[in-house]
């Protein structure tokens, strides 16, 4: 990978992180009114993987989905207006933060249905296939998605007919406070793929060249047609499961677990690294920093002033309004 | 794009019983494999997944040797894995093709409510129209001879509930070739009933493709007394009744909605300001069926022009038996319209 | 038997929004946690499972501390699998338990749909009685603040199509708390439909066991020109109405069905026989919802008494927007009930 | 095992093969008005299993489970009637050929919906371990159950709670004219059994024996409180997937594939060795099978003689007509 990759991985990674600590500091305001599911912690699996996509893979995200919408190119003014529920936003205020979307980068909207996104992101596989492109489909879900059929279900069809599509399980052990453990047997969603006939890895999560590795070999299988992976990316929320409140200690995750993720921070990790390797140095991070400030600041600027929508626009979309 | 040159079929040239222009005879089997044929052959977006397609028997003789024809990319069997199947179909809509997914059973699709419901019905106005589901559901409900309680539910009530989706249900072959046809270039996610009974039935089918509006009814029968509106097969009772009703001296008006969602609302307040009296046959069970939702539409839109109350024809709200006497004390017939109208009618 | 013991309240002594005998004040939210408090402490065979029903937030604080009372076998944490627990509560009441199956909310429902209308609806009917099944599938939807499309279904109406299912939703502190306790002990399987805008509410509720019968309704203000049914959260509403319909000079009757299945169709006639005119006020999407085979029940049995169209205050036939602005237009209030009415009273 | 149970497992597999084969004549009568799902050739499966069971042990089984209706001693009498759809039917029918039902012998009724009773075994072993009583559940399911979530689904929770159920797959390779391999990737059923933490084996499904030891193994283990296990027996059907029709050669399964399995009759395997072993011969043969006919013709006789069910039945049992 070059150096250049490099940095966009850093930026990428920042990128979410700001936005989302930003996020995380407005919503007190209550201007966000709508669920948020943050991924400060997790930005890694989005940034290894969509680095090495096109603009016209599709990916398919879940309640939350910002580090994926970002990292695939999803437009950033749009993401907020679409928090703020405005006119403006990638939904035009209708989805929220749970329903991202933009086709344009092949964002074709994202389900807070656990398991629900995984049978849809087989279906754009399944379109590559019969349409002998060679678009590549990435399907992220969480632990809790592994409980479903639906994850079954869709490995099974999806290696039945070599789809170019891609899982990538974002495993942080938790769904809402409902650990692992007390879903699943074992922790092995890796192992699924085994009997699925495809590849399988469970990888740290949080090292974004790791992933980025991973991801860039099921991905290259993916436009070779052959077939399905499955990414079992072990990681880790430092928020709370939704909203902006922690969840730590008394009776939710132990302190000590908490501590031990936050220590293997994805960012400060990669950063550390690519200063070693020479690649980055305090001017850098701080140059990147700004444009991503004022990116952000752009943002919610452009979100805060766009209108909401019109109650007249209630009754459009139920249907499509075309045949084709 | 092929779908322009589609000749649509005007209403006005329909009548009675799929008699359409020309005088091709086919049966409502072989109008729904027509469909898919020439679909498969204009629209290359076009494929049919579903359990069994493919195999000897092709889901009823409907799509029997479509796969020798298509190959088996656009034609093929899956696992038994409904909901995902579902979900399967939705997103390879959203990536642009135009999916046929089939259910041989009605009660299978209780499966896939998840995909359904919560997704590919929502999708289109969840993200402003700029992802759409142009997939077709098709599914087939069946009747008598012990299919028992889970292989011949009529759940088309329940689906009516579902924004985002449209329902179709086709008693005619040249409505169910046209109502496919329609379905197929539709953008939004249609529902497709069927009816196994209806299978068999005859009917005036043009060779040529051409799409039926959805949403809107046409009258199979004129008539001044009372308005039967029927649902799926409970066309063939409705006629039947009809007919018996002349010979008993009443005049029935006999309404097709073909589509049930979005409904042809005007249809019914016409026909019911001409007779007063309305009389809903449906295939399902009564509570919370489509019935109960066109006589909800009649109390709203056409109460001045009523006479009298409005009765439901339906299966009772239990379970469907095996036993073959059950089944016949379960399912409504054109007796049970008739003596219902009778009742309506004279008092 | 330890349920014969249960002190069954009768309806006559209940009153407005709660109002029962006594004057312990508690919430909905209180009042359902002391249901389920006293039926594990009463009845070795209930049990609770969801997910998330024995974390620290315990489902809105209605199961908090009950695994600590009654240990981890009894209250129970599950995978996020819907259909699946549903079968497996549905198997362990045919074997002689009584589960308490949660669903946060009611979207996530449509995952289990084989499981609850194939299986555990059916099966009492399919074998004749020999095996019931004694479940309660408890769960809640939402309103506002950006739910969205998934996360605030009301789908009570599609589920009224569903032959062997009993369906609740109670609205007031002590119909909740009655309402749980009779679906425990019934020996069917019975959805008990929540909305959690009433979790706040507040009404006198008995400290004692106590059920109230399904399928009754009750009056909840008594009136004479208008007739306004109300479902669920939906009575809250219709109080407000009936309440500014006073200051207008216009007296409404406001029906609480608290049932939904089986319903009881004499109250809504004898109430619509004082009052001639009719408003049915749902929570869900307006086409095949519990309005609508309200509507129907009222066009066929009440047709006579009537003097004006039934009208019916629901959700438009949308998927739910996140916007606050469309969210405001899209959910019905006291203000579209108290113009509705006004219309139908006035001309 | 005692000899003696030798000798009941041979007759039972000989009653189900005896009973079917009546059913096949009988139904061109046209007096059994429901579709039949026949179990011929398949016959060591329920009959290998069902030996271990104890009366108030449950079985669940599908659409087709005529086999281990019997084999868990269902009422012969009231399974014919309920073919002839008589009152006198198991589920007074009102159920069916897919529907058979014997509370008294722990048969709490069959599903016609693939997968669909494999979440009411897992049900009924989860009351056994809050009721804290020995109970087993057997579930018995097609290759074709394996597609659906629910399977998946079933099998983690039976695994994580440990749940006294035992999982068996009857592969017979179809589900309809569809073959295991265009609905699944490789076949490997019983392999899923690993990643859910609980025994899986292959096992010859037309070697009653061996179904047996296998079979005795996973319910002591239930018994034991030590969890779930999945057993996928290979066994095939003779006759079509549904009625009586024959669905071998011509686009449907190959004649050679049928006539290896017929060869490998179940059967004829197990009286072979029986009289190897000198606990079988001629005389005991014609005996049991005396016995098996008349029991047979009394059923069928009792079933033809019955009344039906009277069309003011139609709306009973809807609900449960009491509390407790
Ligand atoms: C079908 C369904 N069931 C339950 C829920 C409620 N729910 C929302 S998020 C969540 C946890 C999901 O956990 P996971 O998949 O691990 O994703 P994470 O939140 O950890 O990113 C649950 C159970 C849901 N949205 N959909
Ligand atoms: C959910 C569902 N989908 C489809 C069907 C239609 N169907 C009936 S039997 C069958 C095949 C089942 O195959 P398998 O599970 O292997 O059992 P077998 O018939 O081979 O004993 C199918 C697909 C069904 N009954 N239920
Ligand atoms: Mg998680
Ligand atoms: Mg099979």
């Amino acid at each position: 990978m070059e150096k250049s990759k490099w940095i966009e991985m850093y930026r990428t990674m920042r990128l979410i992180r700001l936005i989302e600590q930003r996020i995380n500091d407005e919503y007190k305001f209550d201007e966000i009114k709508t669920p948020i599911h943050l991924s400060i912690g997790q930005e890694a699996v989005a940034a290894g993987v969509c680095i090495h996509l096109r603009k016209d893979d599709y990916v398919f995200g879940t309640h939350r989905s910002h580090a994926q919408y970002i990292a695939k190119g999803g437009d950033i003014k749009k993401m907020i207006a679409e928090l703020y529920l405005r006119k403006t936003g990638c939904a035009y205020g209708r989805g929220g933060s749970m329903h991202l979307v933009d086709p344009d980068v092949g964002i074709l909207g994202s389900s807070a249905i656990v398991g629900g996104n995984i049978p849809l992101g087989t279906g754009t596989a399944l379109a590559s296939k019969i349409l002998k492109n060679d678009r590549v489909t990435v399907v992220f879900f969480g632990d809790g998605a592994a409980d479903e059929g639906t994850f079954h279900e869709s490995l099974n069809f999806a290696s039945l007919k070599k789809l170019p599509v891609v899982y990538v399980c974002e495993n942080n052990f938790y769904a809402i406070n409902s650990h692992q453990l007390s879903r699943q047997v074992g922790d092995n969603i890796y192992k699924w793929a085994q009997n699925y006939g495809m590849p399988g890895y469970r990888i740290d999560g949080n090292d974004v060249l790791e992933v980025s590795d991973y991801a860039e070999k099921a991905i290259s299988r993916c436009r070779n047609g052959e077939g399905p992976t499955l990414i079992e990316c072990l990681t880790y929320r430092w928020k709370g499961h939704i909203g902006t409140v922690d969840d730590v200690g008394d009776g939710y995750r132990p302190k000590e677990e908490y501590d031990y993720w936050v220590s293997r921070c994805p960012i400060k990790r990669f950063s550390e690294y690519l200063i070693n390797m020479g690649v980055l140095n305090s001017e850098l991070i701080e140059s990147i920093d700004r444009e991503i400030y004022s990116l952000i600041e752009e943002a919610f600027n452009f979100a805060q002033n766009s209108p909401k929508p019109s109650p007249s626009e209630l009754l459009d979309y139920v249907y499509a309004d075309h045949t084709g | 794009m092929p779908w322009t040159t589609i000749q649509v079929e005007k209403l006005d040239n329909f009548f009675i019983m799929g008699d359409s222009t020309g005088n091709r005879v086919l049966t409502y089997r072989e109008a729904l494999h027509e469909a898919f044929d020439q679909s498969l052959a204009r629209d290359p977006r076009v494929f049919i997944m579903g359990e069994g397609v493919d195999d000897a028997a092709g889901i009823f003789g409907t799509t029997k040797g479509l796969k020798e024809k298509y190959g088996a990319d656009r034609v093929f069997d899956t696992p038994i894995s409904e909901n995902s199947l579902t979900g399967i179909a939705a997103g390879a809509a959203m990536a642009g093709l135009r999916p046929i997914l089939i259910h041989a059973r009605m009660d299978f699709m209780l499966l896939s409510f998840d995909q359904l419901v919560n997704h590919a019905s929502k999708w289109c106005y969840m993200f402003g129209g700029k992802v759409t589901v142009p997939m077709v559901v098709r599914t087939i409900s069946a009747r008598g001879w012990g299919s028992g309680a889970q292989h011949s539910q009529c759940i088309q009530g329940m689906l009516m509930n579902v924004p985002g989706l449209k329902i179709v249900a086709p008693a005619t072959p040249y409505d169910a070739k046209g109502l496919m046809v329609s379905a197929i270039i539709d953008s939004s996610p249609v529902l497709f009933v069927e009816h196994r009974w209806l299978h068999k039935t005859t009917g005036h089918v043009p060779e040529e493709l051409y799409s039926i509006p959805i949403g809107k009814g046409v009258i199979r029968r004129e008539g001044r007394e009372i308005t039967i509106v029927a649902v799926s097969y409970m066309l063939v009772e409705a006629l039947k009744a009809a007919e018996k009703l002349q010979d008993a001296g009443i005049s029935a008006e006999v309404v097709d909605l073909r589509s049930l969602k979005p409904m042809d609302e005007n249809i019914i307040v016409e026909s019911v300001a001409k007779t007063g009296r309305l009389l809903i046959a449906d295939t399902g069970c009564k509570t919370g069926s489509a019935a109960s939702e066109i006589a909800a539409v009649a109390a709203e839109k056409a109460f001045h022009l009523l006479k009298k109350p409005i009765r439901r024809v339906c299966c009772p709200d239990t379970p469907t038996p095996t036993s073959d006497v059950l089944e016949k004390a379960y399912y409504p017939t054109a007796e049970d319209i008739f003596k219902e109208a009778v009742n309506l009618v004279i008092e």
